[in-house]
């Protein structure tokens, strides 16, 4: 009994405190509401809500996802109802529970992330901020803010001047060196890294002989990226100093344990809340029993322990 | 909405590849209504997203539900290989189904739409409304299916593409064939099917309930996955779209662009 | 009848002409000695064999694999017996089978690649080389050949000037953008391309706090890679007009096909090999009764058939 | 080498995490010796890669292969799920076995290294060699598994780690304890004990035959997953490493380096 007490699972993340290593990974918990019948959001050391822009975006056409082997492929195209609603509707609902609040952030144009993240600056409510540089840079023709160093620099510089929340910049995994993709984010002052976002893949439907999304590619998620997510955090872990929240086909606990002793601080549940809607708290209570089990005191004691 | 594990009371082989299957779940079942649906899980780990599978009955008294689905792909062959006893996850019940406000009803269902017409006739029945006030139309390919269960409470009239049953054509050519008339329509079946009938209502000026299917991924409402264009923009999502699978299934058909 | 004499499965590749579009990734097949029990390998298009080099090489300490969800990590290190070796025993086995031969190749260094490319042009009973630029660049610190653009346009030119045989360019899936690799192998010569490689990954035994493979990272293949696999063919095909094979998770003819939509022109069958011994015999029956279903009498009806 | 769909004779849990089961494969069996090994498939479509486990035992005649195994991980949970009636992926017979060229064997198995020598000791009793010239030294963690079977044909000596059977201690503890003598050690179990009875053959000069085990990925001589380290150079390889799938799993103990 003595032995229970002493498990703490919480968490320093760039000075805000979570009851424990878990979240969700953006877009795939709507803000929380929808998983209520499901989860005590209470229990969750953090949500992160679905990428907001400050103003409200269609999306792509239909069919968005499709399902492949141990995963799915999603071309939701960043649907949302703007920072108005936002800030009103979705942050006024979480303000009810007692977990930490992380807003993922997109926009077209280094000006549209700036101005969302002064719109959050002035509201309450907003622990942490996520970026989320894999959004098409609509002045560079399309191409994410985060494939190219020199870019991903320069918007994370933008964004420091003007945020007052930590800043976390979320990294996509399509580059050739995610180490590299890492110290530009820290250079420009990133005060934390997420990672990793989807893996472009496409499905192709052979009976209709078209893409099974309508927007042909699509990010990969689920069990099936979970191998390169964990090289990437740990490539990461290594290459900067600051806390990382890793993701990536995170279904148990045994996977989110994986991410810690690669380097991570946090972890998010993705796609696994889409076939398991208690995945949070099963791998919640999945790193405590594992950290009973083993003597584990402090997460500390096993973040990045395998070298 | 609850996640389940349940039980298999019945599976049944109805004709070509449908197959019906009553599944244990009172805590799904008391909530459960017309034009809502479950989410299935299959048990292979390589197949991680939940089937969306409509209600076509229940039997709120001893708690079971009642699905009748197409082997479309790997995912509904495998279920279509339980036995009674076998058990199997459900979360539901899901979206807003149908309301319940005709008192002269036409119903149309093509296909592997049919199925959830059912409960939906019987609720219609148990509202008060006579045989006579519900006029169901089926659209078959080839065989039929579920027909004896629509004619203890209701009038049934049968189109097939292949002329084989009822009348040769689609809901519609058995709808002015028949004359049938009503002051609202529901309708579930494949998209041009709905958007014929979509058009059909709006040159008659008839209230009309449409059942839509996308694509899914989480079936509850968090993904956005699921959405379908709308000719107004929407409160929740702030742009013309809506989610199928919690602000529907069903839409009244001016509503959305199909 | 008259129906199933009209498929025709053979593929014209680089002008050698093949007797369907199966053949099997290297690495995974040994030189077919080893599946010889369960395959035919006169039906096959063309055996790919394990990448050789001019000398013998060790490969990596134990263990070199460990199972993911829906595939595996192999850092096997490119064990391989050598050249000599190689032409005497494996070459000659292959002699006596009515497939073609293609010839995987690895080098530490361009002098290395291109050496093995001589001997290889001096010998019969190769078809085709396939160059494997994932191999560590000895030179520059060990990073591979294939993540960098003008190293791999550089090496493809050092080898087109020895090789006698038609030279396959062998990409690397661990690229920011694999359309500019593509490009870069073409303009240095490459007759045809193939793709993926393993795309590197991570695999940490939480109960030992160790990595599961000796070597830390390795090369995740399998069924999870094929949407990755199927986009980058697809982006390939659309890029450049040599000829391509695809390869990357395929265990099913409806696999191959998805491939072939893409835009590839052969397709290589790797782990689904130790999974299911007879894969190559399934996918080639598979895909030619695909063929007759559909009423296909050429794969030249549906090559990069959805755009 | 065979790939066939087995039938499951019987599934018998024996002790702690371990089953015994027998298999109905008459293909395998036929050409089957000690030493050699199948590979299991999973049913579970996201566990791709086989699953090696030792021939524990063979019936010939009737076509029967029996395999003892700990539930490791959840591939062998899954085989120990599995009834008498059910079917299982196999291929086989595997490597090389042991060589019978003993005439005072003493066979060593360590925990779930045990089972193959079950065969091994048959076979030897087949070739002649009487009770009294084979002796089976088992090492156990704790309780003890298929020991009546090995009394009916050999001299059997026990330790355990825990000393709650037999001597505590290893398996060379209890070959020195009882002053067991042979011209050729049979071995196989754990790489710690396979490491002190490399050692203790080389200090005695006794030819030994030890089994190893590796992770593997095809299981049948293609991938080089498998490999272990040679003192020599080997032939096939051309380096100093060995196929443990084809070239073993059993190799005399000055061949290797653990
Ligand atoms: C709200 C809703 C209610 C439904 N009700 C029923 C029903 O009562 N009976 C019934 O038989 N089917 C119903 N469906 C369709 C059913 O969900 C799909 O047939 C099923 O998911 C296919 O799964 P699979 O694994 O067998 O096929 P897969 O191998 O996944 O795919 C096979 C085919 O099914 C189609 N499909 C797959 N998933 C969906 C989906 N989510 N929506 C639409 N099409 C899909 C694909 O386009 C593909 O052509 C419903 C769908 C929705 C969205
Ligand atoms: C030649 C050979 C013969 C074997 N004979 C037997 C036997 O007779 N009885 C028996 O119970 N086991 C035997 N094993 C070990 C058995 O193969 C593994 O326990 C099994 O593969 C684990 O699978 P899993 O899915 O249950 O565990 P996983 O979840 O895959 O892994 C669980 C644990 O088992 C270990 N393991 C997994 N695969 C292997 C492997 N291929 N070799 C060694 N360790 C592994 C892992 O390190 C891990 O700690 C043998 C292994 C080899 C190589
Ligand atoms: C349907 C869906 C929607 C997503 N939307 C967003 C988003 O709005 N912003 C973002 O940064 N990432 C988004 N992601 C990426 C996830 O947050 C996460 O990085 C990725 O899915 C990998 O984790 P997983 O494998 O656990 O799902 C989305 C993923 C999915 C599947
Ligand atoms: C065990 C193993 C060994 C491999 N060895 C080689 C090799 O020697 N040369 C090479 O170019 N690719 C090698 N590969 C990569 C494969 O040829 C193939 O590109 C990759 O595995 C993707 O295909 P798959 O998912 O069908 O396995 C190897 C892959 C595996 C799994
Ligand atoms: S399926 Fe996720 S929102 Fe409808
Ligand atoms: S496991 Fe593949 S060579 Fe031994």
């Amino acid at each position: 009994m003595d032995n229970q007490n002493l498990v703490d699972m919480s968490v320093d993340f760039c000075g805000v405190s979570m009851k424990n290593p878990v979240t969700v990974a953006s877009g795939t918990f709507g803000s929380g509401m929808e998983y209520k019948d499901f989860v005590d959001l209470n229990r969750l050391g953090a949500v992160t809500t679905k990428g907001v822009a400050i103003t409200p975006w269609e999306g792509n056409p239909t069919p968005r996802i499709a399902e492949v082997y141990g995963g799915m492929i999603n071309a939701i195209g960043l649907q949302n109802p703007g920072m108005d609603i936002f800030v009103k509707r979705d942050l006024e609902f979480l303000k009810d529970f007692d977990t930490r609040v992380i807003v993922n952030v997109c926009g077209h144009s280094v000006a549209e992330y700036v101005e969302a993240v002064e719109r959050l600056s002035e509201v309450s409510g907003v622990d942490l901020l996520e970026i989320n540089v894999s959004c098409p840079n609509v002045k560079e023709g399309g191409i994410a803010f985060g494939v190219d160093p020199s870019a991903l620099n320069n918007i994370t510089k933008e964004i420091k001047k003007k945020a007052k929340q930590p800043v976390i910049m979320k990294l996509s995994p399509n580059v050739t060196d995610i180490a590299e993709m890492a110290r530009a984010a820290v250079d420009g002052g990133a005060d934390a890294l997420s990672l990793i976002n989807t893996i472009t893949g496409m499905k192709i439907d052979i009976n209709r002989r078209t893409f099974a999304v309508a927007n042909r590619t699509g990010g990969l998620s689920g069990p099936a990226v979970k191998p390169v997510a964990v090289r990437m955090v740990y490539q990461v872990a290594n290459a900067v100093s600051v806390p990382i929240i890793g993701m990536g086909g995170i279904s148990s606990a045994e996977d989110a344990l994986e991410f810690i002793m690669a380097g991570a601080s946090m972890v998010s549940v993705g796609t696994a809340n889409f076939f398991d809607p208690y995945a949070t708290i099963h791998i919640i209570e999945g790193i405590e029993a594992f950290m009973k089990k083993e003597g584990i005191k402090s997460l500390d004691e096993i973040r990045g322990c395998v070298k | 909405m609850k996640k389940i594990n349940a039980t298999i009371i019945e599976q049944k082989y109805l004709i070509e590849d449908i197959f019906s299957m009553w599944l244990k779940c009172p805590d799904i079942t008391d909530e459960a209504h017309s034009g809502q649906f479950v989410n299935l899980y299959t048990k292979d780990s390589s197949r991680l997203l939940p089937r969306p599978i409509s209600i076509c009955d229940v039997n709120r008294e001893e708690g079971l539900l009642r699905i009748v689905y197409r082997t479309a792909g790997e995912g509904t062959r495998q279920f279509s290989t339980l036995k009674s006893g076998d058990n199997i996850e459900v979360t539901g019940p899901v979206g807003n189904g149908y309301e319940l406000n005709a008192s002269k009803a036409v119903l149309m269902g093509g296909g592997i739409g049919i199925p959830p017409m059912l409960l939906l006739a019987k609720e219609l029945s148990e509202k008060g409304l006579s045989r006579d006030d519900i006029a169901v139309v089926l659209g078959f390919r080839d065989g039929t299916f579920l027909v004896d269960e629509f004619e203890k409470i209701a009038t049934v009239y049968i189109s097939s593409d292949s002329g084989s049953v009822g009348i040769k054509g689609n809901v519609i050519d058995a709808t002015k064939h028949y004359d049938i008339t009503g002051d609202m329509i529901y309708a579930c079946g494949p998209k041009p099917m709905l958007r014929a009938i979509q058009q059909y209502s709006s040159e008659n000026s008839i209230k009309t309930q449409i059942s839509l299917e996308e694509r899914m991924a989480c079936g509850i409402g968090a993904c956005l996955a699921c959405v379908t264009r709308t000719t107004e923009v929407d409160e929740h999502s702030q742009v013309k779209n809506r989610r199928i699978c919690v602000d529907g299934p069903v839409f009244y058909a001016e509503e959305v662009e199909l």
